[in-house]
């Protein structure tokens, strides 16, 4: 299935990882003209319970929109990380939000504290998304940070901009720091190479 | 959180005297004894779901929500076993229950 | 002091997993916790209950009683529930339905069956919304306010399920809260006792789907709410209209006598046999 | 068809006879709205079964009937409801939640011209698709058709002990013509007719699994008040009765609500072979144009045409093996019916041999003559 | 599926893309009840509509939607409703009515697990049948799957068009893989898009009757408060609209009725072939299981398997012609449905030729995976 | 003297056979009759009036008058209303139902409809009885009376239709019987000049199917029971409850203002249209 | 018939003075003038179905059924022209004009 | 299709004609042992307007129920006795309530004043119809006067027997009287002898 990279984004019902999916589609589809497709779970699971979204990434048409082997994970709490690891690649990338997920099923797992992150730097823990999907796009290059913005600015309410733009500072910022610790091969991404300066 | 926090403080101020004196007097005869006893609550932590509404009407603030949004028994000692955090549990998850004497050491 | 949540966990169902699907904070969890202490108090034998429920977040509710549960479809409960007890007049049947389920796509069935004054117990747990299918506004969502499709806010008059109970028939209407969790199950109670068609609405919030779109806040405040626009029957007597503007009653609003069903049919049955040829 | 015998015959309606197979079979509620040209059932009822410790209610439509027969099928009662088109279509939804929930109940539909209100005092064969495919969602169902008034008796209580033994919702598709014909018919005894009643658990209550596999498919029902407390929905369910949306526990729940039916194809699938062993013209028919057919068989013999006729009594589960088996040395099939050509699109469906399948239709709500078939077999000979 | 050209694609859902279809179709009116997964359509509506002097109601329930949406047409809206099964089985009733008063309207049925309840969050094709035959009565019936985000655009507008074109109800059969999916696309301006009214009655109104039978089979419409007083009825009725049961009114209506489909077949009949031609395994599918299916058939070709697609875009009338042509000379038809084989049958009905039907079905609520489609094919080669 | 007659035929349509399908004596005529002059005095356009009927012996109504005539399906006839309303608002939309049609199977349609406040007129052909379909008990038929599902006598208890309709919300609601004539076409009227949801319930007689059963005797037998058991509502005021106990009052039950869905919905397309990016 | 005929003749004397006269007072302003003008009463009759309603309710008894059940006038200078009968009749079949000067002679 | 003899009564309404047609297939089926299939024409012509019950008698089962060719018909009222008359064989025999029916579409019609005579001599109309069915039994021999009777007192209200008697007796004299005037193959019947001597 030649380019297709697939993503899932999962966690707790108020994590807005719906909204995460969107913005990671729109940055890919609508921002870099790549072909999309962006799923998630619905039911009465959603409820409260887990939430699920699923993009799908491709430089040729998709076909199957639902994500089966992915090959990125960000797991925002401990269920979530134990349940869809299995989806997961062998040579996929596992991100997990530190503040709930406590034990990682592989040693390979970036952790940061996305939550924390937010609820400390911004005093706002709904934006951990924001700042989940800015370390994604920086540790694995599946979106440029610039298309990112784009999508996140063309979603999130007015006023909160600001918010938001931090939010994708910091979450840049925290994976950089993961990347420069670690070597790049233990993340796996696939994504393209984009000259990328946006977020020093 | 934070806005949730805020409304929880605010209610059991008002609710404090009124709501919960009420409620004993009406719905529970031993309030006098109860007064006496004294109480503890057990938290189901597999079910509760760190909604707030036990502690936010507790009428004595007992209870208390943590960091983490999980309620917690912040001043045990009011307890007035009026059992409203029980009751409104929408999930089960506290029990409130007389202490035997050598309970209250454990505690 | 009785241990309440003791006694509600011997009526759950041990093989059915918990915690319940509703959201963090659901009133329909404490509704449940009301329904059960009546029937303690009553003593009925959990072979006799029979429950049943619509669809709805509130139809979820049935599954984690260990009673006879039937999850009917969508709008439809007391007409089920109307077949069980007129096969079995001896059940308890109790019913219980979202403000949609009853009142949406349920509302004749409910007029008809408190016309019919069948003696079926009609719980309407009003959450001014539909919650299960993503905050629609529903018939007794208040003129006003905003809902997924009625994002300009709601145009229409809502419903006074109560009222309408009363004018169809039924013999029993109360109306609770669960914030006053103590007097929902005394209502309830009350409701069980009563022979004929017994009406609980029973006021809680969706902070999920309704509360957060029309900034009332989380469950708690919700449930603030409650407290402090509810006021008991007995003392809105003597209230004056200004002070009950924006308030609503709470406690028995109607309770009369009217042949019931099941007894009437009883008679049809003896009329019958006499037309045997013997 | 009289019988000559010691009791004398009666003469009834088909829809009287369809009262008196439901009340033959154990029948004890039954809730409907009344429509033309179902509404004598109601009436009848209405009249019988208070006298026989019975249920009747006229409910406030078709949905909150066919709801008010499940509940009571779950309180043990054998259950009944009978309409026409514009109320069947009313009870999709409903019919669903009965296959779904593994409810036995009886469902009449008396067919009149559609669609909508079309011709409402004419008789039609219109509903034949739609007895087995109203409902959303694929289930299997049970669909018998009558084509006389004795027919009516028997079939209705057929289609009580499969409601039982399968634990599925049947559908008597009756049509104008077979409702309000009177025939006279001796009826046989009780004890003459066989009655089935659902497996009821023999466990322990804490021992029951309402929703367990068994070798037939068919589950033991308990029923409300008996001790054996379980839930019913209308959502796909596991093994307890639960919701449920785990494919290993959807999976077999669905291939076992099927495999309830298709195991027992030989007891459900009733056919009339008339002449067919050495017929070279096969007629299809089923409820009232079977009459015609068979009439049009005899005369068509009388010119010494080779023609046969396959009366379909259960139309559903379709009974491909015998129609296989029948038309297989036939060179020419006629399906005529009463609609646009509904079984003929199964007939063709399953035609492996090389016969010809032809249609003759009428949908203006006149009976097909026994003449029209008549002429088209000597047409086709 | 995106589009390379000056505009920037838009990340729609399939249920969004619907709602811009009806828009750009000119639709004006949409009632409705909420039900998962079609939802979003009500909520899209509800915004969109009044910005632009549209009118949304949510009604009681489906059974008032549809009457609602037939009220409206034949005041001169373009109307729509959409729901999913349970909802969808409550219309039934009123669809019926808007295929004999041929009103024009479209309606949504977004397929989620059945029956009953079923699987609500979950993907199914089970009403395929439903929507051809849910209704009592004979009637014709168009009826068109989406498969992608793009595709339920231009099928919604092409949904409006036969609706209006033909004076009758078009279904539009979603699923919720469709429904939920969010893809980019480039939607067409205005000017790109063909939008179609029903033809006007243009004689004087004392000339005008109002279902006299035209070469289209499709009367003129007029429509309430235009001055074309005439009389619109759910029973059989003349040229006029008068209610008949007279054999010479109500068969020439009838036929008519099925005509002025039959008769636009190559207009109505719309199907994709991908890879047909030297084909030897032909797969077809439609909804959402025809996207795995395209993946399945490019896999097998790079493993040497002459595999091929036919994807059906138009459910019903069948597109028997198309089948017939494209499987004639295959070896192996493969029908993979998340159903137990409904279209599946179809496909067995109009086989002709010697080629073998093979299915693959799912009723789990999971959507078919282009490797269980590759599996297949790789084994059927 | 006007020539009411011949004021009728003019609104009948000329290519549809006469006498109705009606049975002799059927006060369907009546009120067919009774419409008309309340339209010809309001002097509609012929082209501005829908006229949506649902089911029944009443639902063949429409079928004879020379307006935009609309024969639904089975107790469905406000749901068509309703989407005809607000697709075209300047049409004067008059929907005719039986009490069946109405209140059985169309009940929740018609407190929905009463409920929103659309503006349409509903008129209901209370013969207490499913006429057409053979004379089966209705919700409106009195306790105690025979009809064909009801052999025995009748256990259920009857709707108010109109005390529904108030409850439910409608603005404008009359009673007239077809004995009085003349006051009926001045409530229909009436509910025509309201804005908003009018009701009147019309009292008729189906002799064929409700009086013969019930000893009540032919058509001019009910008309006279008609006569007698009216009251005109002014006048009940002054009558004691023993005096009105078998009686039911005629007249205008209810006038108030309401909000009208139509209006409120313009209010609604001004606020959409502020949302639109410009 | 029988039956019909009694509560027809019993209706209209009861209904006589009071029924009719009120009637006209509240409904035609022209009472004095009709009572001076004459009138006449015509049936369509293919579409009369002889149900009786039209002669029940005759204030002035000037309509009777015959014995084929057909309404006929049986005292038309009786006639107050006050319409009942036409505003009565469920089939449209009954009309009452003033009569013309020469009409009354060929009546 | 052998010894099938089919046969319509049809008139108006309120003139009892399905219970005849009831009686009459009674008669037939239950208390002779044929086989009989009775229909009726239902809609909403039944409101008030035409009301038609078809009969058909045969020794052999009964294939199509409905009556296609008749053999007898009995009109009560002008507009039946125009519009089904075409269905009568030419061999048929019309018989007409002459209270009604002023013009017969043939010079064969037997006519009698059914609904006078019950007006008459009995002073209640509706028994015109048992006048009517004792006429058709005497004039073709189609059911026996004692099984018409059986049948007739089975199916009337308690209390009527005297009067339906006498309904019977006068039908039957009737029917002799045309008989002795005329002869009787001019009215066709192809009903079985009976031997008959109950109403003389
Ligand atoms: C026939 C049908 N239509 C629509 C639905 C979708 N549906 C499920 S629950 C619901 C409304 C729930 O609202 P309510 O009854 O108030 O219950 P709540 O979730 O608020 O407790 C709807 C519309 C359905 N299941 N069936
Ligand atoms: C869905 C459906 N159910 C039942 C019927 C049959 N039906 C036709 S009219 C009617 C009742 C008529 O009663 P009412 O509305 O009071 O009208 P009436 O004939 O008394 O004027 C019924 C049950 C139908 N046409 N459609
Ligand atoms: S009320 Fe119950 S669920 Fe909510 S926080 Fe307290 S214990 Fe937890
Ligand atoms: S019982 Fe619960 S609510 Fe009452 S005082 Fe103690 S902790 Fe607070
Ligand atoms: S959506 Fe609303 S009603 Fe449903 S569980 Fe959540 S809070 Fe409760
Ligand atoms: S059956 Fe009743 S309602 Fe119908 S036409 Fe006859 S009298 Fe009127
Ligand atoms: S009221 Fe009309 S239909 Fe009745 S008898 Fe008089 S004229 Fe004839
Ligand atoms: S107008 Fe008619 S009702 Fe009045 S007096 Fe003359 S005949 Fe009688
Ligand atoms: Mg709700
Ligand atoms: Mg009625």
């Amino acid at each position: 299935m030649g380019k297709r990279y697939e993503i899932c984004l999962s966690g707790s019902g108020g994590q807005g990882l719906i909204l995460a999916g969107i913005i990671l589609a729109e940055a890919a589809g609508v921002y870099e003209g790549k072909h999309v497709a962006q799923t998630q779970s619905y039911g009465p699971e959603a409820r409260g319970g887990a939430s699920k979204a699923e993009v799908v990434i491709s430089d040729e048409e998709i076909d199957y929109p639902m994500a089966t082997r992915l090959d990125l994970l960000l797991a925002m709490n401990q269920k979530s990380s134990d349940s869809f690891y299995f989806d997961l690649k062998p040579e996929g990338t596992l991100v997990v939000d530190s503040t709930f997920v406590t034990q990682t099923p592989t040693t390979k797992a970036v952790c940061i504290p996305f939550t924390e992150i937010a609820r400390k730097e911004l005093g706002r823990e709904m934006v951990a998304n924001i700042i989940a999907l800015a370390a994604l796009a920086t540790l694995t290059k599946v979106v440029s940070l610039k298309s990112l913005e784009a999508a996140v600015l063309a979603r999130v309410p007015k006023g909160t901009e600001e918010l938001n733009r931090k939010a994708l500072q910091l979450g840049s910022k925290a994976a950089k720091a993961i990347l420069k610790e670690r070597k790049p091969e233990s993340i796996k991404g696939h994504g393209p190479d984009h000259e990328d300066t946006a977020y020093e | 959180m934070t806005a949730k926090g805020q409304t929880k403080t605010k209610q059991a101020k008002t609710a404090k005297g009124k709501v919960a004196k009420k409620a004993e007097v009406k719905d529970k005869q031993a309030k006098t004894k109860a007064q006496k006893k004294r109480f503890e609550v057990d938290f189901y932590r597999d079910w509760c779901k760190g909604c707030g509404i036990c502690s936010a009407f507790c009428p004595e603030e007992v209870l208390a929500m943590n960091e983490k949004g999980e309620p917690e028994i912040s001043k045990p000692e009011r307890c007035i076993g009026c059992a409203w955090c029980e009751i409104r549990c929408p999930d089960f998850a506290v029990r409130v229950k007389e202490k035997k004497e050598e309970e209250v050491c454990e505690a | 002091m009785a241990e309440i949540t003791k006694l509600v966990h011997k009526y759950l169902r041990h093989d059915k997993k918990f915690p319940h699907v509703w959201c963090p904070g659901c009133g329909n969890g404490i509704v449940l916790g009301a329904m059960i202490r009546a029937i303690d108090r009553r003593a009925y034998r959990k072979d006799d209950i029979v429950m049943v429920s619509g669809i709805g977040c509130s139809g979820r509710l049935p599954v984690y009683v260990d009673f006879n549960t039937l999850h009917t479809t969508h709008g439809r409960a007391l007409t089920f529930a109307t077949g069980v007890k007129l096969a079995k007049p001896e059940l308890k049947v109790i019913v219980v339905m979202g403000d949609g389920d009853a009142t949406a796509i349920g509302g004749n069935h409910f007029i008809h069956a408190a016309r019919r004054n069948i003696n079926l117990t009609a719980i309407i747990i009003n959450n001014n919304i539909y919650g299960m299918t993503g905050g629609q506004y529903s018939p007794t969502t208040p003129y006003g306010m905003k809902a997924s499709t009625a994002p300009y806010r709601n145009i229409e008059h809502a419903f006074n399920i109560a009222e309408l109970a009363v004018t169809a028939g039924a013999v029993f209407v109360g109306r609770g809260t669960v914030y006053h969790a103590r007097l929902l199950d005394k209502l309830i109670e009350k409701a069980f006792v009563k022979r004929g068609f017994g009406v609980v609405e029973v006021i809680t919030h969706c902070h999920t789907q309704y509360g957060r779109r029309n900034n009332m806040g989380d469950a708690v405040a919700m449930m603030k709410w409650q407290k402090e626009h509810a006021v008991r029957v007995e003392k809105s007597a003597d209230m004056s209209e200004e002070e009950l503007r924006d308030k609503f009653t709470i406690g028995v609003l109607v309770d009369r006598e009217l042949p019931i069903y099941t007894e009437q049919y009883e008679l049809v049955r003896k009329q019958a046999k006499k037309t045997i040829p013997s | 068809m009289a019988r000559k015998g010691k009791k004398k015959p009666r003469l009834l309606q088909g829809n009287e006879a369809i009262v008196e197979g439901a009340l033959a079979a154990g029948c004890s509620f039954f809730a409907g709205y009344p429509i033309t040209p179902a509404s004598e059932i109601s009436e009848i009822l209405a009249y019988r079964l208070p006298q026989m410790e019975g249920t009747f209610i006229q409910m406030e439509d078709e949905i909150a009937s066919l709801g008010a027969v499940i509940g009571a099928s779950l309180a043990g009662a054998k259950s009944m409801t009978a309409t026409s088109g514009p109320g069947f279509s009313l009870m999709q939804e409903n019919l669903g939640f009965a296959c779904v929930a593994e409810v036995p109940c009886v469902i009449v539909n008396v067919m009149r011209g559609g669609p909508s209100t079309g011709l409402p005092t004419n008789p039609s064969q219109g509903d034949v698709m739609q007895a087995r495919w109203g409902t959303h969602g694929d289930h299997p169902i049970i669909v018998l058709a009558p084509s006389s008034v004795r027919d009516s008796f028997d079939i209705t209580v057929k289609a009580f002990n499969f409601s039982e033994r399968y634990r599925t919702p049947v559908i008597v598709l009756s049509d104008e013509v077979v409702a309000h014909t009177r025939e006279t018919v001796v009826l046989p005894d009780p004890d003459e007719i066989e009655v089935l009643d659902r497996i009821r658990p023999s466990m322990p209550p804490e021992w029951y699994i309402p929703y367990k596999d068994t070798s037939s498919g068919v589950p033991a029902m308990g029923i409300f008040g008996d001790g054996y407390r379980y839930h019913v929905t209308g959502l796909i369910h596991d093994i307890r009765g639960f919701p449920t949306a785990r494919t290993d526990e959807v999976e077999p729940f669905m291939r076992r609500l099927f495999r309830k039916i298709n195991q027992s194809f030989h007891d459900i699938q009733i056919v009339n072979r008339f002449m067919t062993e050495d017929a070279e013209l096969i007629v299809i028919a089923y409820g009232s144009v079977a009459r015609s057919a068979r009439r049009a068989v005899l005369d068509a013999r009388e010119k010494g045409v080779k023609a046969g006729l396959l009366h379909l009594v259960t139309l559903y589960p379709f009974p491909r093996r015998d129609v296989v088996a029948t038309i297989r040395d036939a060179r020419v099939v006629l399906v005529p019916e009463m609609n646009m050509g509904q079984i003929s699109r199964e007939v063709k469906r399953v035609n492996e041999g090389m016969s010809r399948v032809a249609t003759l239709n009428r949908i203006d709500g006149c009976m097909i003559t026994p003449q029209e078939i008549y002429e088209r077999l000597i047409k086709e000979a």
